[in-house]
């Protein structure tokens, strides 16, 4: 399975960059069924990296209990407009995607 | 033993203590409104939307670029902002959602029955006309809501929502009114904006088509009142109906003015 | 102590048993995910997963939540510490039948503020711990989740 | 063809360009004929779907009087609708209190009766989402008036059990133009769920009263 659209703005903040990122995914809890009454296995976003000029600043892990199609928000030392954001994620089933951006 | 005891009346008596003694239950659930808004994915949907805009489909093989949502053909800034809207083209008032049905079958040829097939999706699946119209909504971004009121027709469309949103019938005996016309109430825990007046509408529809977090769907207007007719134990309200954008119209024009804010989120 | 062996056991069984199913593939495992403490049933046990269970109240931990939730399955909460030297945050969701949702890591160059949005399957408490200088802090806050009705 | 439509338009404009402002946030006036239109207007623009039928749109004489009088009909004019509905309450022979804890169940299920539930699952009374009945339930609505200590104040009288199960059965027969359902005459409870919802209401060991 392909990967969905990802969206991530980071905006300078007072004394810090606002990183604030939409990912599409549907965070399965392996506790839901489907319509035929199979449960629909087990499929969430395990790991989110966010990357500041491709060091790396932020590193997660969560779990199935994040929302379908997850927001994040987080806050980075200072930063300048035009400095390179990266933010990643990978699932439980090897699938990943990642989006950058620069600060505007 | 007594401490025990002593312990589990005061752990009965927290637990039945009303929540309004404890908490300010609009404050909080504005918060929680407010809170969920900020963090909105509705953004990724979109995306999607404006690729259904401009994928070729139909027997006619052409996208809905060349579709005219009053501002001209092709033109998306600022039309939601101002639907609905008399289409001398069909000579009918046109929510958004109606006239994108109608460019599906004008300009891509596609037959009625394939075009309003699946108008509203599911979790797993939003529909095409979810899609498009939330894409088309969010660029009427800071547009003030001005929908058609010159038109004889938008003023009758206008009058005649009027009546129905106070028309009361159904299984329950219930109009829109029912639960949409007294300031304060609620049904459960949710509040009831009050429709029939400008301050309690114009939020309203300046964050329609929204995302729900409950269902974790985008949904539009027309969805808004179907299933709102469903929970009055009304029968079903055919889709892009003349009742529909009658409502729309009378929703709208009372809350105009509000700069768009949407597409929202909400619960 | 055996306990807590015994318990880290069955939660790698089971998870085992997710691999050879094939729910799970073992490419996920290349990235760091704490099975242990993901796979915790309680807090305590959580906490005992994460190596935080001496942690120490705070209030210097800032927890944004709204006390009433509308809906469980998107409640918003902001986390925030203001203790000098902040490393890492883990959130947990009390009553959730897996109650650790995330723990994040701060490096130079990122602040130790997270918001994010929880599934919570009913009232329950918010517990999040911060890791500074090699020392855990707690701070909790209770969110109620109510049953809907039928508006939107 | 075209043309024509756009000159009766354009006229149409000329004449809307000097209309008084849309009646905005007033409740209009109905005339009879209205009324006909908004009957014929929903048997064009509704169908029927799953357990909701057509008939659903069709107005008895109570709900015509409503929607013609704005809710607020003469008081001759009600009365004898009341009285009707009264005197056609099925009320059922011996005590009218049923099992609080069934009632209670039926109170908080707000199932059934929309085109999305099915033909033979049980209905719900929907209570708690207009009204407050159980201090342990937080999450009740305020549609309808706090139904808190109902019993502790009235007691259980044959009178009053009369009077809460004909109001459960047919709110309209005590006020022709309640926004309470009909949950007897609208056939979404049946005699023996109104019982346990009038003893719900009514028992000294129901939450309700405690």
């Amino acid at each position: 399975m392909s990967a969905g659209p990802m969206r991530m703005r980071a905006t300078l903040g007072s004394g810090f960059t606002d990183v604030r990122v939409l990912m599409s995914h549907v965070m399965e809890t392996g506790q839901r069924k489907d319509a035929s009454g199979q449960v629909i296995p087990l499929h969430f976003i395990q790991n989110v990296t966010v990357k500041l000029n491709g060091k790396t600043v932020v590193e997660g892990e969560v779990s199935q209990a994040v929302s379908r199609n997850p927001v994040f928000s987080f806050r980075l030392k200072g930063g300048q407009k035009g400095d390179k954001i990266e933010v990643s994620w990978l699932d439980n089933t090897g699938v990943t995607n990642k989006t950058e951006g620069a600060v505007a | 033993m007594l401490k025990t005891l002593m312990g589990g009346v005061a752990l009965a008596l927290a637990a039945a203590m009303p929540l309004q003694a404890q908490v300010d239950i609009r404050k909080e659930t504005q918060r929680w409104q407010q809170m969920i808004a900020e963090g909105s994915p509705a953004e990724l949907f979109e995306i999607e939307g404006e690729d259904l805009w401009k994928k070729k489909q139909g027997p006619k093989n052409v996208s809905l670029e060349g579709c005219d949502l009053g501002q001209g053909p092709g033109v998306v800034k600022a039309a939601y902002a101002r639907l609905p809207r008399y289409f001398a083209d069909a000579d009918r008032v046109m929510d958004l959602e109606t006239r994108l049905l109608h460019c599906m079958l004008t300009l891509q040829g596609r037959s009625r029955e394939d075009a309003a097939r699946r108008v509203f999706g599911n979790e797993d699946r939003p529909s095409e006309m979810e899609l498009l119209s939330i894409y088309i909504a969010g660029q009427s971004r800071g547009v003030p809501m001005a929908p058609g009121t010159r038109h004889a027709k938008e003023r009758e469309a206008f009058e005649l929502g009027q009546k129905l949103f106070f028309h009361r019938a159904g299984a329950w005996d219930f109009s829109c009114s029912s639960c949409h016309g007294e300031a304060d109430k609620r049904i459960r825990m949710q509040f009831l904006p009050v429709m029939s007046q400008p301050e309690g509408v114009r939020k309203i529809v300046a964050t329609w088509p929204t995302y729900l977090v409950r269902n974790a769907q985008v949904k539009t207007m027309q969805w808004r009142i179907w299933d709102c007719y469903r929970q009055m134990r009304w029968p079903e309200p055919v889709f892009g109906s003349e009742a529909t954008v009658a409502l729309t119209q009378y929703l709208t024009v009372t809350g105009q003015g509000e700069p768009y804010a949407g597409p929202g989120t909400k619960r | 102590m055996q306990m807590n062996r015994r318990k880290a056991l069955a939660s790698a069984g089971a998870f085992g048993a997710l691999l050879v199913a094939g729910l799970l593939r073992p490419v996920a495992a290349l990235a760091a995910w704490n099975r242990a403490a993901f796979g915790a049933k309680s807090a305590p046990d959580v906490m005992k997963g994460l190596g935080v269970a001496n942690a120490e109240p705070s209030t210097a931990i800032v927890i944004e939540a709204p006390q009433i939730a509308e809906n469980g399955a998107v409640v918003p909460i902001e986390v925030m510490s203001n203790i000098p030297g902040t490393t890492a945050l883990a959130v947990m969701i009390e009553k959730n039948p897996f109650p650790l949702a995330s723990r994040f890591d701060f490096m130079d160059g990122a602040l130790p503020f997270v918001k994010l949005n929880v599934k919570m399957g009913e009232t329950s408490d918010v517990r999040v711990v911060a890791t500074a200088g090699g020392k855990h802090y707690v701070a909790t806050k209770e969110v109620k989740v109510t049953i809907g009705g039928c508006g939107g | 063809m075209n043309k024509h439509i756009l000159l009766l338009s354009a006229a149409a404009i000329l004449v809307a360009g000097c209309a008084a402002p849309l009646p905005v946030g007033e409740r209009p006036k109905l005339a009879a004929a209205d009324l006909d239109q908004l009957v014929a207007m929903s048997k064009r623009d509704f169908r029927a779907r799953g357990i909701a039928g057509m008939d659903r749109v069709e107005l008895d004489a109570a709900l015509r009087t409503c929607n013609l009088y704005n809710d607020e009909p003469p008081r001759e004019v009600a009365q004898p609708l009341e009285e009707a509905m009264l005197k056609a309450i099925p009320f059922p022979a011996g005590s009218l209190m049923g099992d609080w804890k069934r009632g209670q169940a039926l109170a908080q299920s707000g199932r059934g009766m929309t085109w999305s539930d099915k033909p033979n699952t049980a209905n719900g009374g929907s209570c708690y989402n207009c009204h407050q009945l159980s201090p342990q339930e937080e999450s009740f609505g305020t549609l309808g008036t706090s139904l808190r200590n109902f019993g502790k104040i009235r007691g259980t009288s044959e009178a009053i059990q009369r009077y809460t199960y004909g109001k459960i059965y047919n709110s309209k027969a005590y006020n022709l133009c309640s926004q309470m359902p009909r949950m007897g005459h609208s056939k979404t409870l049946n005699e023996q769920q109104i019982k346990d919802l009038t003893a719900y209401l009514l028992d000294p060991n129901s939450p309700v009263n405690k």
